[in-house]
């Protein structure tokens, strides 16, 4: 009694591709960011579904660490927000261009 | 057709569903909420894959302190829902949406194309055991602890350097 | 018994260790001892050298369970790091006391940590010989960046160059996760000396891992169509800060793909994929020598260029081979003086950072700050590749292996670009010496330190410029030592 | 004569140093800069006339040096001269004091720099001339833009900067090329020998097929008729003249132009004999349209510079014809010619610039009946005139009379190249006593013109050296033949054993 | 026995001294050095003259080449530093440096108010040096410097009054033109170059006389590419437009360079080369023809030019025709014959009319003289006898050898005889018409050039005597061959070298060569005699007496358009500015702003600023909003993704 890989596969790619959309069709950059994260998760899920067929832990190290990466990657980021928001009152990404060509 | 895929596969929808609630909502606060859903699910699929460890983590770590953090930023720069000047960017929207289709489409057909795991570490399937877990973290993984507690520093000085108010020369928080 | 082997495992770690460890003591010192700062430079410095000495030290051959290089090629990446560090660091110090005089910043304490520790996630980075390690690595990296960027709350630049880096980041590694997932799954490990057992080689699914694997480095080696951010981030970044980051973690990211590829492939690329390489190395080149003519910023000029040099590089990635990857060695020295040359100059002839730097304000600096221009007009040369030059050197031996290995067409494309390129580093040479100054009085006198950077550099080019041979047998050496590569 | 050890280097490295010494001066100390400068150079000079002891007789590389420079990939430092680059060598040595003594009074700001950028530019000359290694060669080929890319552009005219890139970028579009060019057939060696070398000794009897050669020869090519110039390459030539100073100006017609002929002697026609052969009838055809059209071009000018620089297309075309029709006549014409080219238009040059100096403006208009005022400028500028239409009993005609003879009796060549090309001496009469004519004869109508004052004493002794020159090749050109034609036979000898075949036939 | 290098090198160290120190050191110095030296290579040319003329005469008439060592040696050209003394060098020496000496002592009478007196004598020694060097040349490259030399003198000379423009634009007339000929004689060297290898005339000559069978066919062309250099230095049609505009320069170089010597050295070429004329029929002809024409076209201008001198110009270019008539029906002696005398004749004719412009206070124009024989006696008695002997009167100089040159033409061909004996009489009319204006009726001058009128001084005067004792005895030496075989000692000199033609190779026609018998002969002279003495009465008629001008102005008015196109010399120049000069100079405009700057540079700055656009638009893509960069970052990874799984294994 085991999950198959294909069903797992499709459903961090499903999950991986609504992370793509919140990133590129979103504004606001915390809900760019959490879709981010999204694709991440997705990733993960991917990992621990092949490391349930590999064997081993390599897999679960692996997302184990992914979570701590995303932990601290959440820190730096929302500090940058608040940094950004100080000076742009705002944090749309589309009203963030003072550097372009 | 298993329980576990039968729940999988609920669990996967679930997720799926609520991930979608957060990227289509406009209120961040909303948003927020779905995907601590979309995250428990999720963890939910982790112990079906017979990763609990993850689960945990994922729920505690994930749900828990993460998204509290972007909760408590959000509030602390009250973001409201994004104003509806709906941004006049359609080539974004319209590529966007035909490179993400494209890729999924890819990658599904490769999924479905590609042949069966091969080469297997010769390692016993894992269980749900954490003992032996713990036992392989602290010792195949010796570096990336190391590695990560330089990252763990350095993002808590970034957020210390990047949040503190100037003009307060030194001090730890 | 396990602990005896971690002791030999952690003994090969040490100089990474050293340098994280300065990294904290700074930070204390920033906390509890700020009056010491004048001399945080110094001791960076000192650890960087600390870092170098000890990977001469360094047990050979692999630690941790083969996951971590300690052959000779760890060796000469140190150089290379340690190299960019101290030239950085030597940039950094009279920068950033000038930036705390304009009040950028409350103080330049917290810089060299940073700085340090980005270094060791690019030392782990390279020396990486699992998938899991070198993901640690890019994210230690990364984060230390994405703040570096933002360093300069005061001003809106800086932290919109932060958000950018920041985001663009972020979303590069999320693919760079979904790779090694894949990657993991077709193999069954994140072990590089693993892939070859599992003879996945033309499975789809790894293909797309691979690609996911490579857009993710390509994003820090900023490779079109991956490159979009460097030249936001480049403007708005703190100069020493982007000084580095142009250099070193390029360097770092094309060894991962060196080594991951020769570990997929078993050092023989597919046909397909060898043109994929060399359609992105086309793509850069061109993309990034055509919009380079078109700046008028001198740091986004050198980011465009960085973008078409990284292009002359892929070629060798598309080469493939140990002379391939040599080339590269040798072209990254060459690269890495250069380049924190010219932005060495940058920071000193520049007063006001949170203004642009259009080329325009160079004028007339030939007479006014005659070393600063020199170094910045050899360093043009160079860029454009020039005889008697590192940047001569680095080409060289690029196209040298692409007619090698009978891709004549890759080094005409090359030779082509080289010659739009000249259009705009002979502008700022020109700007340099040919036009009236326009800025009211002449730029501040260099600090020590500026002016022993610019020296290092200027010399560093000559000298590589002319005696290249034992830079190249360097590099063979330590190319023979990365597994898989073949002749 | 005592043989000086290791001349060559010397000669080749001595200014570089003397540049670098230059840079430790104060950048106020103008004129000790400028007298550095001078007595390096004429040192130089000096030293170079011991090369006079090379014996024609032995028909092969001397005052020969070599020593390993990057090992492992075989390029070497290796210099020697033979009886073509003997007299280029000798003529840079001339020409680079020539002008750094008329520089003296006329260079004002950033004394040092300019100085410094001759010597360089000087080393990279006589590297390049010496180089008998590839990878040698093209280093000291390139270094030399550099220099020469400063001097147009800080010490220029009024579109100095437009000029120098187009020179630049010209000059560099070609060597580019045969920068692949080279990487290629050291590669080639390589897979054949399983050794690496850049050394002409050891690349010069590779053969490749035909369809390669002709590639390879193209890249070669390029690179040299840009420089010479050739037709439709040369349109860099008249911005970078007459935007460059004076001293510049005499060096790119004196010697960087001849860099282009002797590169194509030395490398594209000995390397690719069949395909130089073969597509000779172009570059005949080109160097013919050079002719005329150059001639033409010049007569049509207003401006001095750009007038003397248009009849260098002319003149370098006919050199060009010496060496397409490769017969030993012509072809050691052609070298003697790139010589005598070098000292007449280097006087012209210097002249006009005796009279820009004083006047600050090249436009013909602006002159006109001056020889009354400044008799000895005008003898002088007579003097060179008519040694570069080819007076008989000067340097020019000389040459010109063995290229168009050579050319002419070449076995397989039609007769009429000749007969074209030798209606460039009628044209070039036209352009250049028109030139006189309107400069210094006439009414004289500009009252500022009236208190010209004559040519100083420096710049008086550098152009008499070079009349001086001019006499002694008109009289005795065999004094220089015979160091020439030794080395031309040998080279053709070699080019047609190579190419496997007369070299009529492969016409 | 003088080394002949000595003979040109001597004027060559008068031209360096007075052009060095003459400017310093005054004119005495200059006098002395310029006419010093020609003095002195005179008395050296004839102490070694004397004894190889008796030798001729005593029948040993082999050429004596003297070499000096190699002067271009390359390839397969090998060129020595040789010259030449045979019979015909010798001839032409003896009256170059006999000649040019009385010229050099005017010359200090006519030149002394100069302030460019040193630089006058410069030049004048730097032309000695030139034609002497032309003429003892032993080979056709040393003979081609002076060739070249002489042409470079008179350039200078000619606009030695540079300040004027018409000075200056004549002198550079006069050497393009001479270059249009050079062109052709230097493409002659290298066709005997290929053929024979050499240049010496020892090797050549005998090896084509030797063996014409072998050479011939390659001869037409060679003979008629020298002839095209003889053409531009002779003046012939159609290069002769420079020679008229010489007069620009000063008097006494006229009558040296543009009369005496340098414009004979065409002459002396074809006479040089004569075996290569010999050998080709066509060339021959083809000389024969422009002789003959140049002759009757330039005697036809001569008579409607009112400036003296321009008269004189064309009159030379009408006798130079003449030498050159006689040269191609092969009668090469009686071609040099004339040479000789109309040496003497013209550059006294030169000399004469600088004395009257020298009296006259510059004026040229003869419509502003008459009556002068009163205040110039010596003048006028030495001009009338250098018309005498122009016009071809007998006794006098011209006499014999015209009168040998129509006969050797009647000999060949009777049309070619009448256009001769057309322009006999025309030279006669035209030069008493300038003898009747000039020296005979009122004065019509102004008052006070008529109080300025004076006789020139000794320097002047004696030379012109000394030429007028020559232009009257100087015919002696070739009396005509029916006083007697041995009589005619011009021939008994050059016939070793020029001997006579034997198998009529003249125009193409019979055989054997028409010998004329003594009654042709008669009536041949009697009917040059008449035609000149004819010339004479009707320019008596028209320009003498109480009604002297009224039948010109009723034959102007008569023929107007024939009047217009003769005093305009068949508008030639005009032509030439239509047909060449103007087309040369808008093409030469339209290459450089045409093909040059907008063809050639065109596509060059088009290409930059293609690239230089791209880049521009390029830049745009970096739009600043990091979705775009997102976006950009997927849409590489879907593309790669397509490719890698899409292209084939």
């Amino acid at each position: 009694m085991s999950v198959p890989l294909t069903d797992v596969l499709v459903v961090s790619v499903a999950l991986f591709a609504l992370g793509l959309a919140g990133a590129l069709l979103r504004r606001n950059a915390i809900t760019i960011f959490l879709s981010i994260e999204l694709m991440l998760n997705a990733a993960n899920l991917a990992i621990v579904g092949f490391g349930a067929k590999v064997g081993g832990y390599q897999g679960q190290i692996v997302v184990f660490f992914a979570i701590v990466v995303a932990a601290a990657e959440a820190a730096v980021g929302l500090a940058i927000f608040v940094a950004v928001f100080r000076h742009h009152e705002t944090i749309d990404v589309n009203k963030i261009n003072l550097l372009k060509w | 057709m298993n329980a576990a895929r039968l729940i999988f596969d609920l669990a996967g929808a679930v997720a799926f569903v609520f991930a979608a609630v957060m990227v289509v909502h406009r209120n961040p606060i909303k948003s927020l909420l779905a995907i601590v859903v979309s995250f428990f699910a999720l963890a939910a699929g982790f112990v079906l894959l017979s990763a609990p460890f993850l689960a945990a983590i994922q729920v505690i770590v994930y749900a828990g302190a993460i998204l509290v953090l972007f909760l408590f930023v959000t509030m602390l720069l009250n973001l409201q829902t994004e104003e509806e000047t709906a941004d006049r960017r359609p080539f974004q929207k319209l590529f966007a949406l035909v490179g993400i289709v494209a890729l999924a489409a890819i990658l599904l057909s490769d999924v479905r194309r590609s042949g069966e795991i091969t080469g297997t570490s010769g390692q016993p399937p894992a269980t749900g055991a954490v003992e032996p877990l713990a036992r392989a973290l602290f010792s195949q993984a010796a570096l990336p602890f190391e590695a990560v507690s330089v990252l763990l520093l350095a993002s808590l000085t970034g957020a210390y350097v990047l949040m503190r108010r100037e003009r307060s020369g030194s001090a730890a928080p | 018994m396990i602990s005896a082997a971690l002791a030999l495992d952690v003994r090969a770690a040490v100089p990474e260790v050293v340098l994280a460890g300065a990294g904290c003591l700074l930070l204390l010192m920033e906390a509890f001892l700020p009056a010491t700062r004048r001399a945080f430079a110094a001791i960076s410095i000192l650890a960087a050298g600390g870092y170098m000495v000890l990977l001469e030290r360094i047990p050979g051959g692999d630690a941790f369970a083969g996951t971590f290089d300690g052959s000779i090629f760890a060796r000469t990446f140190g150089l290379f790091l340690g190299l960019a560090t101290v030239l950085t660091l030597l940039v950094a110090r009279p920068y950033l006391e000038r930036a705390v005089a304009a009040g950028l910043i409350a103080s330049d304490g917290e810089f060299y940590p940073l700085l340090l520790w980005g270094a060791v996630g690019l030392s782990l980075m390279a020396r990486g010989l699992d998938l899991l390690v070198i993901f640690l690595g890019l994210e230690t990296f990364s984060l230390c960046f994405y703040i570096l960027a933002a360093y300069f709350k005061r001003s809106e630049a800086s932290s919109e160059a932060g958000l950018k880096y920041f985001l663009t980041g972020a979303f590069a590694s999320s693919f760079t996760l979904f790779g090694i997932a894949l990657i993991f799954g077709k193999t069954g490990s994140t072990t590089i000396a693993r892939f070859a057992e599992a003879h996945a080689g033309a499975d789809p699914l790894l293909l797309a891992g691979l690609v996911f694997l490579l857009s993710g480095f390509a994003f820090k080696i900023a490779l079109a169509p991956f490159h979009a951010w460097a030249p936001d981030v480049y403007a708005g970044m703190p100069t020493p800060a982007v000084a580095f980051l142009s250099v070193a973690p390029k360097g770092a990211a094309l060894v991962v793909l060196f080594r991951v590829l020769a570990g997929l492939f078993d050092g023989v690329l597919p046909g397909r994929v060898r043109a994929g390489l060399a359609a992105v190395a086309v793509l850069s080149m061109v993309l990034g020598n055509l919009v380079a003519l078109a700046q008028r910023d001198i740091k986004r000029l050198l980011a465009y260029s960085g973008i078409a040099h990284m292009g002359y590089v892929a070629i060798a990635l598309a080469v493939f081979g140990r002379d391939a990857f040599s080339a590269v060695l040798v072209y990254l020295f060459a690269y890495a003086l250069t380049n924190i040359g010219a932005f060495a100059c940058v920071a000193a002839l520049y007063r006001d950072e949170t203004q642009a730097h259009p080329v325009g304000l160079l004028a007339g600096m030939g007479t006014r700050a005659p070393l600063a221009a020199g170094v910045l007009a050899l360093c043009m040369i160079s860029l454009a590749g020039i005889p008697a030059t590192a940047g001569f050197i680095g080409k060289f031996f690029v196209f040298k292996s692409a007619i090698e290995k009978d891709l004549v067409w890759l080094a005409v494309v090359g030779v082509v670009n080289s010659l739009v390129s000249l259009g705009y580093y002979l502008r700022v040479v020109y700007v340099l010496y040919m036009r009236e100054p326009v800025e009211p009085e002449a730029p501040a006198p260099l600090a020590a330190e500026s002016r022993l950077a610019l020296l290092l550099c200027g010399l560093g080019v000559l000298a590589v410029g002319v005696f290249p041979s034992r830079l190249w047998q360097i590099a063979q050496a330590a190319s023979r030592a990365v597994p898989f590569l073949r002749p | 004569m005592i043989a000086i050890p290791h001349l060559l280097s010397w000669l080749i490295f001595l200014p570089a140093a003397g540049a670098a010494l230059l840079l430790l001066f104060p950048a106020r100390a103008a004129t000790e800069a400028k007298t550095a400068g001078v007595v390096v150079s004429l040192a130089v000079f000096v030293l170079s006339l011991g090369l006079w002891g090379y014996d024609p007789a032995v028909p092969a590389f001397q005052f020969g040096e070599s020593v390993p420079w990057i090992p492992p990939l075989g390029i070497t430092y290796t210099v020697g001269i033979d009886g073509i680059s003997l007299l280029l060598v000798l003529l840079t040595t001339l020409l680079t004091p020539v002008a750094l003594i008329f520089s003296l009074s006329h260079v004002k700001e950033n004394v040092r720099g300019f100085t410094a950028a001759f010597l360089v530019l000087e080393t990279g000359m006589l590297g390049s001339l010496a180089a008998l290694d590839l990878a040698l060669f093209y280093v000291f080929w390139e270094v030399m833009l550099v220099p020469m890319y400063f001097i147009i552009g800080i010490w220029g005219g009024k579109r100095k900067i437009y000029a120098a890139v187009k020179f630049f970028l010209f000059t560099m579009a070609g060597s580019l090329l045969m920068f692949v060019a080279i990487l290629y057939m050291a590669i080639q060696y390589h897979r054949v020998s399983g050794e690496w070398s850049f050394s002409l000794e050891q690349l010069y009897p590779m053969t490749f097929p035909i369809a390669t050669q002709t590639i390879l020869f193209f890249a070669f090519a390029a690179a040299f008729l840009v420089k010479v110039p050739v037709f439709p390459l040369h349109t860099w030539l008249p911005d970078a003249h007459t935007e460059a100073p004076t001293a510049g100006s005499i060096i790119l017609a004196g010697v960087l132009l001849k860099l282009g002929v002797y590169g194509y002697l030395r490398f594209a026609l000995p390397f690719f004999p069949q395909a130089a052969i073969r597509f000779a009838p172009w570059l005949a055809g080109l160097a013919l349209v050079g002719i005329v059209y150059g001639s033409m071009v010049a007569y049509a000018q207003k401006d001095m510079k750009r007038l003397v620089a248009y009849s260098s297309v002319a003149h370098l075309g006919l050199v060009m014809l010496g060496i397409a029709a490769l017969t030993s006549t012509s072809t050691s014409g052609a070298v003697l010619q790139s010589v005598n080219h070098g000292l007449s238009t280097g006087a012209l040059f210097l002249l006009v610039g005796v009279l820009y100096e004083r006047r600050h403006t090249r436009e013909i208009a602006a002159y006109g009946g001056i020889a009354k005022v400044v008799p000895v400028t005008a003898t002088l500028f007579l003097i060179a005139t008519l040694s570069s239409i080819g007076l008989p009993g000067l340097n020019g005609f000389v040459g010109e009379f063995l290229i168009l003879t050579g050319t002419f009796n070449a076995p397989g060549v039609p007769k009429w190249w000749a007969i074209v090309a030798t209606s460039g001496m009628i044209l070039s009469a036209v352009y250049l006593l028109t030139l006189v004519q309107r400069v210094f004869w006439t009414p004289l109508v500009h009252e500022e013109n009236r208190s010209l004052p004559d040519i100083r004493t420096s710049e008086f002794l550098v152009c008499a050296a070079l009349v001086v020159a001019m006499v002694v090749i008109g009289v005795a050109p065999n004094l220089f033949l015979d160091k020439i034609h030794g080395s031309v036979d040998t080279l053709l000898a070699f080019v047609r054993a190579k190419s496997a075949a007369p070299i009529e036939a492969l016409r | 026995m003088i080394p002949l290098w000595l003979l040109p090198l001597l004027p060559f160290a008068g031209f360096l001294l007075c052009g060095l120190l003459g400017r310093r050191l005054g004119k005495t110095f200059v006098t002395v050095c310029g006419v010093g030296s020609v003095a002195l290579t005179t008395v050296l040319a004839y102490a070694r003259l004397v004894p190889y003329a008796a030798g001729v005469f005593g029948g040993n008439a082999a050429p004596v080449v003297e070499r000096y060592g190699s002067w271009i040696r390359a390839g397969n050209v090998a060129v020595d530093f040789a010259m030449r003394l045979d019979p015909l060098s010798a001839l032409m020496l003896s009256f170059v440096t006999f000649v040019g000496l009385l010229i050099h002592v005017y010359s200090v009478g006519y030149m002394h108010a100069e302030e460019g007196y040193w630089r006058y004598f410069s030049y004048l020694n730097l032309f000695m040096f030139s034609m002497l060097t032309l003429v003892l040349g032993a080979n056709f490259l040393i003979l081609f410097v002076g060739w070249e030399g002489v042409g470079l003198c008179s350039y200078l000379l000619i606009a030695f009054d540079y300040q004027k423009e018409s000075s200056a634009r004549a002198g550079r007339k006069a050497f393009v033109a001479n270059r249009v000929g050079d062109f052709g004689f230097l493409i002659g060297l290298f066709l005997i170059l290929g053929l024979f290898g050499t240049l010496e005339f020892d090797r050549i000559f005998p090896a084509a006389a030797a063996a014409p069978g072998r050479f011939a066919p390659a001869m037409t062309a060679i003979a008629l590419c020298l002839f095209v250099g003889a053409c531009g230095k002779s003046a012939q049609l159609p290069l002769y437009v420079w020679l008229p505009d010489a007069m620009a320069g000063p008097t006494p170089v006229s009558a040296l360079i543009h009369a005496a010597t340098m414009v004979t050295a065409g002459v002396y070429v074809v006479a040089r080369a004569n075996v290569f004329f010999r050998l080709s029929p066509t060339a021959m002809a083809v000389v024969a023809i422009v002789g003959g024409a140049t002759a009757l076209f330039a005697a036809i201008i001569g008579t409607a030019q009112t400036d003296i001198k321009k008269v004189l110009a064309y009159s030379t270019i009408s006798q130079l025709g003449y030498m050159f008539l006689a040269c191609g029906v092969g009668a090469f002696v009686a071609g040099m014959f004339h040479v000789l005398t109309h040496a003497f004749f013209k550059a006294l004719l030169f000399l004469g009319s600088g004395s009257v412009i020298h009296g006259m206070g510059g004026e040229q124009d003869m419509r502003r003289m008459g009556g002068l024989r009163r205040a110039l006696p010596v003048t006028f008695w030495t001009f009338l006898a250098a018309t005498l002997a122009i016009a071809g009167i007998p006794i006098w100089a011209g006499f014999f050898s015209k009168d040998e040159i129509l006969g050797a033409v009647f000999a060949r061909n009777p049309i070619l005889w009448g256009i001769g004996f057309l322009a006999a009489g025309l030279t006669s009319f035209y030069m008493f018409r300038v003898v009747y204006l000039t020296f005979f009726g009122t004065f019509r001058g102004t008052e006070e050039e008529k109080r300025h009128l004076h006789e020139s001084p000794p320097s002047m005067t004696i030379p012109l005597v000394i030429l007028a004792v020559l232009s009257t005895a100087g015919g002696l030496v070739g009396l005509p061959a029916l006083l007697g075989p041995r009589a005619n000692l011009f021939h008994r000199f050059l016939d070793p070298i020029v001997p006579p033609i034997t198998g009529g190779a003249a125009l193409g026609r019979g055989a054997q060569v028409a010998e004329l018998s003594r009654g042709t002969e008669i009536a041949l002279i009697a009917a040059s005699v008449g035609i000149a003495l004819l010339g004479w009465i009707v320019a008596r008629v028209c320009y003498s007496g109480d009604r002297a001008g009224t039948i010109p102005e009723r034959f102007v008015r008569a023929f107007p358009g024939v009047h217009l196109l003769v005093s305009n010399k068949f508008y030639v120049d005009e032509l030439y500015e239509a047909v060449i000069y103007r087309p040369f100079r808008r093409l030469s405009r339209m290459f450089w702003k045409v093909v040059d700057t907008l063809v050639i540079d065109g596509l060059i700055n088009a290409g930059s600023f293609l690239v230089e656009l791209s880049g521009d638009l390029l830049r745009f893509f970096t739009t600043g909003n990091v979705r775009n960069y997102a976006l950009t970052f997927l849409l590489g990874i879907v593309a790669l993704l397509a490719y890698l799984g899409w292209a084939p294994r």
